[in-house]
C-alpha cells in the first residue's frame, strides 16, 4: 500500500494530524500528544493499515522539544509508517504508554525514560533500565554535561 | 577378642612381641592408614585420568606439564588446595558447615574398606557385605545435603535439595539390582559372591538376561548415585555455578572433589564385583597366584570408570522432573520385574 | 507398546552420540593428529601471524633511521579515540628558507587504541603501518604510551608519496 | 484432592527471589535476571540490564560517519561485519555513493561467514548450557577456521572493521577462495556430527521440546525477530523482505518452523547454517572483478532528513536510524538491536517452567548482552 492511500485513510481519523513525505522514504505522521493512544489503537486494529509490529521506538531531543519516533510495520501488508509525537515541556515530559497496544514497547519505553527522562503514564514498571537508579540527569539529551565520563576533544 | 590371626597380627605378635589385644588395635590403625593412602592415591589418579580422558574426547592435550603426561598435575592441585584459606559465607551455620565434608569422606572410606581387592587383600569380610555398602553410601547424601543447607547460599541450597531427591530415589533401583544378584548368588557376603563366580563363571554370563538388564540399570543408577552427567544436576555448572560445594574452598573442597571420584570408583567396583567377577581373571588363568587379583580388579574397575567418563563427556544433563520420571516410571518397575525374572531363572535352574 | 519403543529409541540416540565422541577418542588416541590445542608460550619463536594482522601501529624507518612523517596531524584528527598525539615544532628549512613543521614526538597511547585502522588510512605519506607484535601485557601502564618515531630519527628530506 | 488443599493450607510455602547474574555461567555476558521462584518453578523473570552500557549512541553523535562504523563492531560482536555493513549501506544510500558488484559480493560472503561463525559459537555454548561440555570444543574447532579466514583477509578475528563507506578495507587475500572452499568441505562433514551429538540426543530433545512455546501472534506483538521469531513461523528475514548487497542475486530458502518451542529455535539455526553454506558456495566461484573501494570524499556529509537501514544480523534485524542535519556527524543515531527486542519474550516463555528451562530458553534466544545494552 503506497504512502498516498495510507495518508488518506489515516487523515480521515482526525484533523490535527500533519503528514510529511520528503526527507524520508516512509510516510511521517505527526500526532498531537493527547491523541496518541487512539491513533495508535486505530493503526493496529484497522484492517487496511494493520500495523501490528512496533519495529522501534526512539527518543529524540530536537533542541527545544523532546519527541518519540515510532517505526511501525505491518507484517501482513508489508509497509511501514513513522509516527512522531513531540512535547515542549522539558521538565516533566510525558506521553501515554502504548505497551498494551504493542507489547514491544515495554523495554523501549523504559529505555526512552532512562536516557531522555520522558515518562509514560500507565506503564506498569517504568524504571531506569540501563543506568543506576541514583544516576543524575538524562544522558542522551543534548544539554547533558558530564565532565567525568565524557571526553570531548 | 577372638580375632582370627591375620598376617599383620601374626607379624606383630611374633616379631614385635605384642600382646594379642595390642596387636589387634595396632592392626586396625595400620589398615586404616593403608586405606587412607589408597583413598588419596586413588582420588588423585582418578582426577588425573578424568582430565586426560576428557582431553582426548575433546581434541585437547590435557595436563602434560607436571611430570610425564601430567601425572603430578593432580598432586600439585592437591597441594594448592591444602594451602588455600578456608573461606565460607559469613552467616553460615558453623557447626553443620564444618561437619558436612567429613560425612562424605567417612562414607567413602567405609565403603572402600569392604571391597575385595583380591583373595588376601580384603580388610573386612563381613557377611552383610553388599547390604553394608548400599547403606553406607546412602549416608553420603547427608553430607551433600548439609553442605547445600549450611552454606547460606541460594544456589547451593537448590543444589543440596536436588541431591537429596536424586540420590535417595536412585538408591532404590541400585538396591533392587543388588537384591536380584543376591537371589542369583544366594549370599550377601562379598567373598562368597566371588567364590560363586569362581565355580559358575561371571555373574553376567551365568545370570544371562536378568543379569544384563540388572547391569544396565545398575550403570544408570550408579551414575546418578555419584552425581555424574547426565545426572549432575547437583553441581550443574550452567544453572547453579558449582552447586552444593560452591562455598567451600581449600581442603573442604578437596574432600568433596576426591570423594566424588572415589564414589565413582566404588560404584564401578560394585558393578565389577556383582557382574564381572571381582578379582577373577578371565577363564581363571591367574587365579592361583596370590595378590595378582588386585590387577584384574583394578583393570576391570577402570574399564567401567572409563565408560562412566564417556557418559560424562557426551550427554547433556537431565532436568529434575525428567530425572525422577526416569527413576520412578522406568528404572524401578524394570528392576522389580528383573528380580522376579531372576527368581524364576534361579528356581528353574536355568543359570549356567 | 511405546514404553519399550521409546526406551529402544532412546538408547539408539544415546549410542550414536557416544559413537561421535568415541570416534574422536579412539581414532586419534595414538596419532593425536586432530588435536587443536596451540601450546602458546612454547611455540613463541615459531609463531608467525598473518601479514595483515593488526598487532599495533608502528612507524616505518628506513636504513638510515629516517621516517616519512611530516607532522601533518591527519592521523590525530582521524582517530576516534584520541589515542594519537603529535608534538611538532617549526624550523626554518635551509633551501626554501620558509618555516617548515617537523615532527618531534609521535605519541601513541596503545591502551586507548581500538585497532580500527583509520589513522593508517588517513595518513597521506603512509608513514605509519600495522606491526604484527601482540605481546602488549606490561606491569605498568606508562609503558603503554609509546613514542613511534625512534630517537634521533628525522624526516626523509623532500619525500613525496609516490602513490598520491 | 482434599488433602492436597489441607496440606497447602498447613505448609506455608513462600516465594523467594534469586539473582541469576550479573556474573553467572548461563547469562553469556553481564546481565542479571531477578527470578521469583517457588521451589524450582519460576513465577516471574525480570531482566536487569545496563552492566555493559557504553552509550554508543551518544558517542556516535560526536564522531564522523567513518568513525561511527568502528563503534558498531562492539555492538553485537558476533556479527560485527553485518553491523559495519549496516552503517556503510545507510551512508552510501543517503550520500548517493554507488558500489560495484565486487564489493556487494564480498560483503555478502563475509556476512554469511560471520553468521556461520556466530551460529557455531551459539551451538557450542548451547551444548555447554544443557550439560554436554564436549560440544564447546567441536564448535570452536570449526569456528577457528573461519577466524583464520577473517584474520588473513581483514586483519582481525572478531571486531573486523572491514566494511567502509564505499567498499571494503583490503581486497581479498589470494588464498581466500581456497580457504573458504576448504572450510565448506570440512564443515559439510562436521555439521551432521552436530546433529548426531546433540540434536538427535534423546536427553537434549526432552530438555528442549515443548519448552518456552511462543505463538506467532505473541512473537509479532513482542516485536521479536531473527531465528527466535522464525521458529514461531513469523517470516522476518530482512535478506528476503528488503534484499541488500548481493542477496537478490542468490537463491536461498528462509527457514521457518511452526512449533515455536526451544527445539524449533535450535533447528532453525542449524538449518540456517546449511543455507549460509549454500549461499557462500553460489558466490565463491564467481566473485566479479573490480575495485574493492570506490573513491569517496574525505569528509562525508549526509543531506538533511532521516534514514533507516535494516540488516539481517545473526541475531535478528538490526535497524540503524539516523536523523541528519547536514553536518559531518549524525544529529541522532539509533541502533534498533535485535537481542533487545527478543528480551521481551523471555518472561512469557519461562513463567511456570524450571530454572533449567530458563537456561535453555535463554540460550536458544542466543542473546549477546552488549547488543542489548549498547
Amino acid at each position: 500500500m503506497g504512502n498516498t492511500e495510507l495518508k488518506n485513510i489515516i487523515g480521515s481519523w482526525s484533523e490535527n494530524l500533519t503528514f510529511v513525505e520528503e526527507g524520508s522514504e516512509f510516510l511521517i505522521v505527526e500526532v498531537p500528544a493527547n491523541e496518541l493512544r487512539d491513533i495508535a489503537e486505530k493503526l493496529k486494529t484497522n484492517k487496511d493499515t494493520a500495523f501490528d509490529y512496533l519495529f522501534s521506538l526512539t527518543g529524540v531531543d530536537y533542541g527545544t522539544e523532546l519527541g518519540i519516533v515510532y517505526h511501525i510495520e505491518s507484517t501482513t501488508h508489508n509497509h511501514m509508517i513513522v509516527m512522531k509525537v513531540k512535547t515542549e515541556d522539558r521538565e516533566t515530559p510525558n506521553f501515554d504508554t502504548v505497551t498494551d497496544i504493542w507489547a514491544a514497547a515495554y523495554f523501549n519505553e523504559s529505555e526512552a525514560y532512562d536516557l531522555f527522562g520522558i515518562k509514560f503514564n500507565g506503564h506498569k514498571n517504568l524504571r531506569r533500565i540501563f543506568l543506576d537508579d541514583d544516576w543524575k540527569g538524562w544522558p542522551l539529551r543534548k544539554d547533558y554535561v558530564d565532565e567525568f565520563n565524557m571526553l570531548t576533544r | 577378642m577372638t580375632a582370627n590371626n591375620t598376617i599383620i597380627t601374626d607379624f606383630l605378635m611374633n616379631e614385635m612381641h605384642l600382646t594379642a589385644d595390642l596387636a589387634f588395635w595396632v592392626e586396625i590403625v595400620v589398615v586404616a592408614a593403608v586405606y587412607l593412602g589408597v583413598f588419596a592415591v586413588l582420588g588423585l589418579f582418578l582426577v588425573w585420568m578424568e582430565r586426560r580422558v576428557a582431553a582426548f574426547f575433546q581434541l585437547r592435550l590435557g595436563p602434560n606439564r607436571r611430570g610425564p603426561a601430567g601425572i603430578f598435575q593432580t598432586v600439585a592441585d592437591a597441594l594448592k588446595l591444602v594451602s588455600k584459606e578456608l573461606t565460607g559465607t559469613e552467616k553460615r551455620d558453623r557447626f553443620l558447615y564444618t561437619i558436612a565434608p567429613y560425612f562424605v569422606i567417612v562414607t567413602a572410606l567405609m565403603a572402600l574398606a569392604v571391597l575385595p581387592f583380591s583373595y588376601e587383600l580384603q580388610a573386612f569380610d563381613i557377611n552383610l557385605g553388599v547390604f553394608f555398602i548400599t547403606s553406607v553410601s546412602s549416608v553420603a547424601v547427608i553430607g551433600i545435603f548439609l553442605a547445600g543447607w549450611a552454606s547460606n547460599n541460594k544456589f547451593s541450597l537448590i543444589g543440596g535439595m536436588r541431591s537429596g531427591i536424586q540420590m535417595i530415589s536412585y538408591e532404590l533401583s541400585t538396591g533392587m539390582v543388588i537384591v536380584a544378584m543376591a537371589v542369583l548368588t544366594g549370599t550377601l557376603q562379598l567373598s562368597e559372591i566371588v567364590g560363586y563366580q569362581q565355580e559358575h563363571g561371571w555373574l553376567i554370563l551365568s545370570g544371562h538376561i536378568p543379569a544384563i538388564i540388572g547391569f544396565m540399570i545398575f550403570m544408570i543408577a550408579g551414575t546418578a548415585e555419584s552425581n555424574r552427567t547426565p545426572f549432575d544436576l547437583v553441581e550443574a555448572e550452567s544453572e547453579l555455578g558449582s552447586g552444593y560445594h560452591s562455598e567451600y574452598s581449600g581442603m573442604n573442597f578437596a574432600y568433596y572433589f576426591l570423594a566424588e571420584f572415589v564414589n565413582m570408583f566404588i560404584i564401578s567396583a560394585m558393578a565389577v564385583i556383582l557382574f564381572f567377577g571381582a578379582w577373577l581373571s578371565p577363564f581363571g588363568i591367574t587365579d592361583g597366584i596370590p595378590y595378582v587379583g588386585v590387577i584384574w580388579f583394578v583393570i576391570k574397575t577402570l574399564g567401567i570408570v572409563f565408560v562412566m567418563m564417556w557418559f560424562r563427556w557426551t550427554f547433556p544433563r537431565f532436568r529434575i522432573d525428567q530425572l525422577l520420571t526416569l527413576e520412578w516410571k522406568y528404572l524401578i518397575p524394570i528392576s522389580m520385574v528383573n528380580i522376579v525374572l531372576m527368581a524364576i531363572v534361579v528356581w528353574l535352574g536355568l543359570t549356567f | 507398546m511405546s514404553y519399550f519403543g521409546d526406551i529402544a529409541n532412546a538408547t539408539k540416540t544415546l549410542l550414536t552420540g557416544m559413537k561421535v565422541t568415541g570416534k574422536y577418542f579412539f581414532v586419534n588416541f595414538f596419532t593425536r593428529k586432530d588435536v587443536i590445542t596451540v601450546e602458546y608460550p612454547d611455540n613463541i619463536d615459531t609463531l608467525k601471524m598473518f601479514d595483515r594482522f593488526r598487532g599495533e601501529v608502528v612507524m616505518y624507518h628506513d636504513e638510515n633511521n629516517q621516517h616519512r612523517c611530516d607532522a601533518c596531524t591527519m592521523c590525530e584528527l582521524a582517530c576516534p579515540n584520541g589515542s594519537i598525539e603529535i608534538v611538532w615544532d617549526k624550523a626554518i628549512n635551509e633551501e626554501t628558507g620558509k618555516p617548515k613543521k617537523f615532527l618531534e614526538k609521535h605519541i601513541y597511547h596503545l591502551e586507548m587504541c581500538t585497532m580500527c585502522g583509520l589513522c593508517i588510512e588517513a595518513c597521506p605519506a603512509d608513514a605509519i603501518q600495522w606491526g604484527q607484535n601482540f605481546h602488549h601485557s606490561t606491569r605498568d601502564r606508562a609503558s603503554l604510551t609509546k613514542v613511534l618515531n625512534q630517537p634521533g630519527s628525522s624526516f626523509i628530506p623532500g619525500y613525496k608519496n609516490p602513490k598520491k | 484432592m482434599g488433602n492436597q488443599q489441607f496440606l497447602a493450607d498447613k505448609i506455608r510455602t513462600e516465594e523467594y527471589l534469586l539473582n541469576m547474574g550479573p556474573q553467572h555461567p548461563a547469562t553469556h555476558g553481564v546481565m542479571r535476571m531477578v527470578l521469583k521462584l517457588d521451589g524450582e518453578e519460576i513465577r516471574d523473570v525480570e531482566p536487569v540490564m545496563g552492566y555493559i552500557h557504553r552509550s554508543i549512541e551518544k558517542m556516535c553523535e560526536h564522531v564522523s560517519y567513518k568513525q561511527a562504523i568502528h563503534l558498531t563492531d562492539r555492538l553485537d560482536y558476533l556479527s560485527s561485519h553485518m553491523n559495519n555493513e549496516a552503517v556503510a549501506l545507510l551512508v552510501e544510500k543517503a550520500a548517493g555513493i554507488e558500489v560495484n558488484d565486487r564489493i556487494k559480493v564480498i560483503r555478502t560472503i563475509m556476512a554469511e561467514l560471520t553468521r556461520l561463525a556466530s551460529h557455531q559459537l551459539w551451538w557450542a555454548v548451547m551444548g555447554m548450557d544443557t550439560g554436554a561440555l564436549t560440544t564447546f570444543f567441536y564448535g570452536f574447532r570449526d569456528r577457528e577456521l573461519i577466524n583464520d579466514i577473517f584474520e588473513e583477509t581483514c586483519g582481525s578475528r572478531l571486531t573486523m572493521n572491514y566494511s567502509l563507506i564505499g567498499g571494503v578495507r583490503y581486497d581479498l587475500h589470494e588464498n581466500f577462495v581456497k580457504r573458504v572452499k576448504d572450510f565448506i568441505a570440512h564443515f559439510k562433514k562436521k555439521l551432521p556430527e552436530y546433529d548426531n551429538l546433540l540434536s538427535n540426543n534423546v536427553i537434549f530433545r526432552k530438555r528442549t521440546e515443548g519448552i518456552g512455546i511462543l505463538t506467532k501472534e505473541q512473537v509479532i506483538d513482542f516485536g521479536m525477530n531473527g531465528p527466535t521469531a522464525r521458529a514461531s513461523g513469523f517470516a522476518c528475514d530482512i535478506r528476503k523482505k528488503l534484499p541488500y548487497s548481493a542477496y537478490d542475486k542468490v537463491d536461498f530458502q528462509e527457514i521457518l518452523a511452526t512449533e515455536g518451542d526451544a527445539f524449533a529455535r535450535y533447528k532453525v539455526r542449524i538449518l540456517e547454517m546449511w543455507e549460509s553454506m549454500s549461499i557462500i558456495e553460489q558466490l565463491i566461484d564467481n566473485i566479479p572483478e573490480g575495485e574493492h573501494r570506490v573513491k569517496t570524499k574525505a569528509v562525508i556529509k549526509l543531506p538533511e532528513g532521516e534514514f533507516l537501514q535494516r540488516v539481517e544480523t545473526a541475531r535478528g534485524d538490526l535497524g540503524v536510524y539516523v536523523i541528519s542535519d547536514g553536518k559531518k556527524n549524525p544529529y541522532r543515531l539509533k541502533f534498533r538491536s535485535p537481542s533487545f527486542a527478543n528480551m521481551h519474550g523471555l518472561n512469557t516463555m519461562s513463567v511456570g517452567t524450571k530454572i533449567a528451562d530458563l537456561v535453555v530458553n535463554f540460550s536458544t534466544i542466543d542473546v549477546v548482552v552488549p547488543d542489548i545494552d549498547r
